[in-house]
């Protein structure tokens, strides 16, 4: 089977999670689209690394799996305190900071 | 294969983000804004709700904290897996590495259990 | 069909990667500091702890000094970790740089007299204003801090000298997690503090991700994670080229992320603002010089063959980069934002240098690193030092006739400002020229085009720093104005120690330029 | 002679001494400044001589002290060279400085912030000291960057004045722009030629194509006028009168003003390769000279008008430095003896303000020679000398000048000449205006002012001594400079003279409409002055009814003169002031616009990222297409 489609799928993955991230307003859904974003590029590194015929892709794959399971802490440690601050996940809520 | 398959992967990315874009300006610009008390209201019936009681500061923080420890000694599997299956070529150096590794994850476990990370209260 | 796993088995067969322990010195010797540090966190009492802390972090960052500089006088430049790691020049500069302004930051950090328990506080997740806030309000703050501290510098060690992409991601997740919690934990205005934070994280996951995707489209073009590789197979590859250039595109995006490149600076202004001053001069010092120390090695070691590509396009960025920083800068009210765009126009003339391609390109931009680093951090210590009874005052009418009040603290701004400003005989002037000619000395058009635009901002950017300037010194003081605090030796340390470096790269930076210039080769 | 960065070093001390010592320093801090400047002026003489023992080839000497930048093929050092024009420099900056320092130990004697003030003067003295001695445009950079902070923290020094501080900004501001034709320049020179030495552009400015040095000389001619105070970057030098005036004398007159005719007269050899370059010198020259002697005649503030005619007379200078061939040492000979009487102008018009309570109104003066006799007698010679009535010094360095715009070939040469000589006649006339006014006629004080007084030694010996250099040192100066200065000019090749009129008969002419307008100006201003507005005490009134009389000549001389001149004041505040304003204007409305951007949202932030990530792989795709 063409490997070549699982890079589509990739592809499609990270779109939707880059437009996730435009239009949703909860902090975790949000932070949930960037995470469905290294996933798709998980996918992609996968497929190329069996393209390619190395493991380093598979090898990033796996690092990149701890990373975001790091991030997935210290993000929620964050929209957690915010919350209990401001009772409220909404991103647009956060808006102190501008212009 | 050939990888020219790969242009209408970047177009899709291109036309799908362009999309975003498009759609989230023209919101922006075209729709109307007129917020007003009761729009901004909670849609539903009854007195004004609250997720939690005032003056509280109770929050089920715990079931939180559990999933983001779980989390992290979730990680160790993903290291520790592969090193077993190529436990023997790896050798001495991949022992030495591997119980430096979960040194490290010990050293974080420490902070928790004795910042009370671990209380279930 | 073998499976992964048995092709990972025969390959660990042929080789174990050798690794030499002196060049991973500086990383290891932070990491090992920051487990220490946490160690401390979890068995020692409360009221040591700030103490013990402080003084673990400075030594650890002492120490980690001394192995670069005997990585550097000793091993010859190598790769390690299977090239995983490159010990070279810019890297062993950069590292140094880091940790001293690293050292810097920490004794901002560390500061404990402006207020009681330091700009930090213990638990930033209990609501503003409540009873537990009030208590905590009177207790020494979080001391976290330090084991974070040296986590990212840590990670910004590992940043400069990754020579895969992979490194080089991982080091990047490392000193950028740390710095999303110090965000949040000031001691005042939690909730912008907070707010800065989420802002910061989940942008920074968001340019991560596009990093990744990059990655992986980078290395489906050239097969592999290696710096190198990109390089050979850059002009050899048959592979799709939009393969190569969509992955330097999105890697491109997160790098100039961390640098604060126009248009991926929109986190800088907010972030500045509302992130703890003492975190703000570490980010605004140590993270500038870590992402263009690994843009550096991206362009020189992995893309240098595709440079005629990139050098319109990066180039671009820069022209918009200087033009959007200085413009915006001039109608900042808020010192901290006004400094985050400065940092923002510095990013551009960074980007200057950085795009010459040559190896002027690479020493000067390593010195403008240091110079710029010890000049900001110093800004950021006056800013944390006048204050009123809410915290900092930051906003710039504030700041009125406060020369009469306080000149010390106001001429040394002065000082600092002329330095951002350009003005001869302060680093500034030395770093730009030095950025600016290395970019002519190329004479490439676009790099006409940068410089030009550069000496335009810099003209543009002499209108803000006028105004704070006249602000302090020309008019009337306002009513129960801000004083200047009465810190400790910590800030007043860090104060001097970057208004001196400032003025010493002015006046006399022929050492430093020629340990730049010695530095600036990247191994291949 | 190698120690000559002693001359910087000791005022740099100086100051760097009175800074740090604070309130320990305040009794006898001035008296350190004074004397570090006098033991440079010694120096300077010194090394001077010797400098003068040597052969004429072989009259520089050049140092450096310590590399700055070595970036790859930029090698800069901190370098000095003291050759025949660097020590013309030196000892006007050391002589005159000296002995306006000792006038300014009597000035501020009753202000608080007197050790501040000699502080801020003496990192001037060294800053300049620098501008002059440095051997490459970057050293020349840093002097140039230094006298003009120098100068910004001079103008404001009595910063609770609103004015003070408005001056103040509106100089670092207009002089940012000329220092940023300077930096670009600099920038080309090194992007052509590799290098930034003096003697490296001299030699490689040959292999340069015309546009370049086109380009160069332009650009540092933006410069030029940023510091000179030339059109169009005239506006900030009147304003700077808001410093003591001391500080007008030494900066604003004497020295720094005249840093742009340096530049010009050390960049001779990319001059000299691009005529198009010297004839927008020239043009510059010209335009403001007749601009400044204008709006001089229209001024009623004593520092004002003397500022316009600072304006002028260095408008004399870049037409000396843009005719070019011999007439750089006409305009260093002009820079020189204006320096001296120039200085001693301020002074006496410090010594007069001193007087009467700081009044600066023209028109509130009158009758003063009888109570300042030595104030009159100086100001009288430098007024002199100024209008250059031969024997006093203006006549030498003046005239020449004339008679070499006369010589230049074409119609240019009528134009220019032209203009030189009116220049010459309205100076004229507003300096005796200015003098008439102030020391003769009927008394127009204010009520508060009883008797006037002559300020104390330290204040009147300075004066004199300038009096002396305005009488003495022009003949003194064209006699010796021209030979003096001719290795350091030696490419400058002779242009053909077209010789419109004969020596003799530019120099009759010259004389001539000085001393008509000068006696025009007596006839005029001789009873008072008529432009009095607000009525005061009796004595103005009836001066200003006298003058009312007199309708002929306010109708002949004066309407016409009046509408230019408040034309071009206008012109001045309105237009080029506005110009300022508005760029200013149009950064700070596109920052506020481009600001909203800024819309503290984070999914707008991450809208900002993603579509520049598309832009960038979009234009990633286009060059790699295109």
């Amino acid at each position: 089977m063409q490997p070549g489609y699982y890079i589509v799928l990739a592809a499609l993955l990270f779109t939707i999670g880059a437009v996730g991230v435009l239009i949703r307003r909860n902090a975790i859904v949000l932070f949930m689209c960037i995470e469905l974003m290294l996933n798709a590029s998980n996918l992609a590194l996968v497929t190329f690394g069996r393209i390619n015929g190395t493991l380093d892709g598979q090898i990033m794959a796996f690092f990149v799996m701890v990373v975001a399971a790091a991030e997935v802490v210290v993000g929620l440690a964050i929209i957690m305190s915010i919350f209990r601050t401001r009772r409220s996940a909404s991103v647009d809520d956060a808006n102190l900071l501008r212009y | 294969m050939s990888l020219s398959a790969y242009v209408p992967i970047l177009f899709l990315f291109a036309l799908a983000a362009a999309f975003a874009l498009f759609s989230v300006g023209v919101s922006q610009i075209v729709g109307p804004k007129r917020a007003n008390r009761a729009k901004l209201e909670a849609y539903e019936c009854g007195i004004e709700p609250s997720p939690e009681p005032v003056g509280g500061g109770r929050f089920p923080v715990r079931f939180f904290l559990v999933a983001m420890l779980f989390i992290v000694f979730d990680i160790e599997i993903i290291f520790l897996y592969p090193w077993a299956v190529s436990f023997n070529a790896l050798g001495l150096f991949g022992f030495v590495e591997m119980l430096l590794f979960i040194g490290t994850v010990l050293i974080a476990y420490a902070y928790v259990w004795r910042r009370g990370g671990l209380d279930w209260d | 069909m073998t499976t992964a796993v048995d092709v990972l088995a025969q390959e660990l067969q042929i080789r174990l990667p050798a690794l030499d322990y002196l060049a991973m010195g500086p990383m290891l010797v932070l990491f090992g500091g920051a487990c220490l540090g946490v160690l401390v966190e979890a068995f020692a009492t409360r009221r040591s702890r700030p103490f013990l802390q402080f003084w673990l972090s400075l030594i650890a960052l002492v120490a980690a000094l001394v192995t670069v500089v005997r990585a550097a006088n000793n091993s010859p430049q190598a790769f390690t970790a299977d090239t995983a790691i490159a010990v070279d020049g810019p890297a062993l500069f950069l590292q140094g740089t880091v940790i001293v302004l690293g050292m810097v930051a920490l004794l901002l950090m560390g500061e404990r007299r402006i207020d009681k328990g330091g700009p930090f506080v213990a638990r930033a997740s209990v609501p503003v204003g409540g009873e537990a806030d009030r208590r905590q309000a009177r207790e020494s703050g979080s001391t976290e801090v330090f084991p974070l501290t040296l986590f990212a510098l840590g990670g910004m060690t590992l940043f400069v000298a990754a020579n895969d992409l992979l490194t080089m991601f991982v080091a990047l997740e490392v000193f950028s997690l740390p710095l999303y919690l110090l965000c949040a934990l000031a001691r005042r205005r939690r909730l912008i503090s907070q707010e800065a934070a989420l802002k910061y994280f989940l942008l920074g996951a968001f340019a991560s991700a596009f990093f990744v995707f990059g990655t992986a489209l980078l290395y489906g073009f050239a097969g592999t994670l290696r710096l190198g590789g990109i390089h050979t197979a850059a002009l050899g590859s048959t592979a799709n080229p939009l393969l190569l250039f969509g992955g330097i595109a999105l890697i491109a995006v997160a790098l100039l992320f961390k640098v604060a490149a126009v248009p991926f600076h929109v986190w800088t202004p907010d972030v500045y603002q509302g992130a703890p001053t003492p975190v703000t001069a570490f980010m605004a010092a140590c993270t500038k010089a870590a992402a263009i120390g690994a843009l550096l090695r991206v362009l020189y070691v992995a893309l240098d063959r595709v440079r005629w590509d990139i050098e319109p396009v990066i180039g671009a960025v820069a022209i918009l980069t200087m033009l959007v920083g200085a413009v915006l800068a001039v109608t900042q009210t808020d010192i901290k934002r006004l400094l985050a765009y400065s940092s923002i126009a510095n990013a551009g003339y960074l980007l200057v240098g950085a795009l010459a391609f040559s190896r002027e390109g690479v020493s000067s931009s390593l010195f403008y690193l240091a110079a710029y680093g010890f000049t900001v951090v110093a800004a950021f210590a006056v800013v944390a030092l006048v204050r009123d009874e809410d915290g900092e005052a930051t906003h710039l009418r504030r700041w009125a006739g406060l020369g009469r009040r306080s000149p010390v603290v106001a001429g040394l701004f002065t000082f600092l400002l002329l330095a951002f400003a350009g003005i001869p005989l302060t680093s500034g002037f030395t770093s730009k020229f030095a950025v600016f000619s290395a970019a002519l000395g190329t004479s490439g058009q676009w790099q006409v085009a940068m410089v030009i635009a550069g000496v335009v901002t810099s003209m543009v950017l002499a209108f803000p720093y006028l105004r704070v300037v006249v602000m302090m010194w020309l008019s009337e003081p306002v009513e129960n104005g801000p004083m200047v605090a009465n810190a400790g030796t910590l800030t007043w340390t860090a104060l001097w120690v970057g208004a001196f470096a400032t003025l010493v790269l002015g006046v006399y930076p022929a050492p430093v330029l020629d340990l730049a210039h010695k530095a600036a080769e990247f191994l291949q | 002679m190698n120690s000559f960065w002693l001359l910087i070093a000791i005022p740099l001390a100086s100051a760097a001494i009175l800074l740090l010592l604070g309130r320990w320093a305040d009794r006898w801090g001035h008296w350190l400044g004074v004397l570090s400047v006098g033991v440079a002026f010694g120096l300077a003489v010194s090394y001077f001589v010797q400098l003068r023992g040597l052969p004429a080839d072989d009259r520089s000497a050049e140092i450096d002290l310590f590399p700055f930048l070595h970036v790859g093929s930029l090698q800069v050092d901190f370098g000095l060279l003291f050759d025949p024009l660097s020590a013309v420099f030196v000892l006007l900056i050391t002589g005159v400085g000296f002995l306006i320092h000792v006038y300014a130990v009597g000035y501020m004697a009753h202000d608080p912030k007197r050790r501040t003030f000699f502080a801020y003067f003496n990192l001037f003295v060294a800053a300049m000291l620098l501008l002059v001695l440095g051997n490459n445009y970057v050293m020349l950079y840093f002097g140039w960057e230094g006298v003009g902070l120098a100068s910004y923290l001079l103008i404001s020094f009595w910063y609770t004045r609103n004015s003070a501080a408005t001056a103040g900004k509106k100089a670092f501001l207009m002089n940012r722009v000329g220092d940023a034709g300077l930096a670009i320049a600099i920038f080309i020179m090194f992007a052509t030629l590799g290098t930034v030495d003096y003697s490296g552009v001299a030699e490689g400015v040959a292999r340069l194509s015309s546009g370049v040095t086109l380009a160069i000389g332009l650009l540092l001619l933006i410069g030029a006028c940023g510091k000179s105070g030339q059109f169009p970057l005239q506006a900030w030098l009147p304003d700077a009168m808001e410093g003591p005036t001391p500080v007008s004398a030494l900066i604003h007159a004497a020295t720094m003003v005249t840093a742009g005719v340096y530049l010009i007269a050390r960049s001779n050899p990319i001059f000299n390769a691009n005529p198009t370059a010297q004839a927008f010198v020239v043009a510059i020259g010209a335009i403001t000279l007749v601009m400044g002697a204008i709006i001089g005649c229209a001024k009623d503030d004593i520092k004002r008008v003397l500022a316009w005619s600072t304006v002028s007379q260095i408008g004399y200078m870049f037409l000396g430095v843009g005719l070019g061939g011999g007439a750089y040492a006409l305009a260093l000979i002009h820079l020189l003896a204006h320096g001296f009487f120039k200085a001693g102008l301020f002074l006496g018009a410090g010594s007069v303000m001193h007087g009467m309570r700081d009044q600066v109104d023209i028109r509130r003066f009158g009758g003063l020679w009888k109570y300042m006799k030595i104030t009159w007698a100086t100001f009288g010679l430098a007024w002199l000398a100024i209008i250059g009535l031969p024997p006093l010094s203006g006549y030498y360095s003046k005239e020449p000048i004339i008679a070499a715009a006369f010589d230049r070939p074409g119609w240019t040469g009528w134009l220019y000449g032209g203009a030189a000589l009116l220049g010459a006649a309205l100076t004229a006339f507003y300096m005796t205006r200015l003098f008439v006014l102030t020391f003769h006629g009927p008394k127009r004080w204010t009520e508060e002012i009883e008797h006037p007084h002559e300020s104390p030694p330290i204040m009147t010996v300075p004066l004199i001594l300038l009096a002396f250099g305005s009488v003495g040192a022009g003949y003194l100066l064209s006699t010796s400079v021209p030979d003096w200065l001719t290795p350091v000019f030696e490419g400058a090749h002779e242009g053909e003279g077209a010789h419109h009129l004969s020596h003799a008969a530019v120099t009759w002419l010259s004389i001539v409409v000085t001393v008509l307008g000068a006696l025009l100006a007596w006839a005029l201003f001789r009873r008072g002055t008529a432009l009095v507005e607000q009525p005061a005490g009796a004595l103005v009134r009836a001066a200003r009814r006298n003058l009312y009389g007199d309708a002929f000549n306010e109708t002949v001389f004066e309407k016409p003169g009046l509408y230019l001149t408040r034309a071009l004041v206008y012109f001045d505040n309105k237009g080029l002031d506005g110009l300022v304003n508005g760029l200013a204007a149009l950064v700070g409305g596109g920052s506020s616009r481009l600001g909203r951007t800024q819309t503290g949202f984070v999914r707008s932030y991450a809208l900002s990222m993603l579509g520049g990530a598309l832009l960038v792989a979009v234009a990633f795709l286009v060059v790699r297409l295109g």
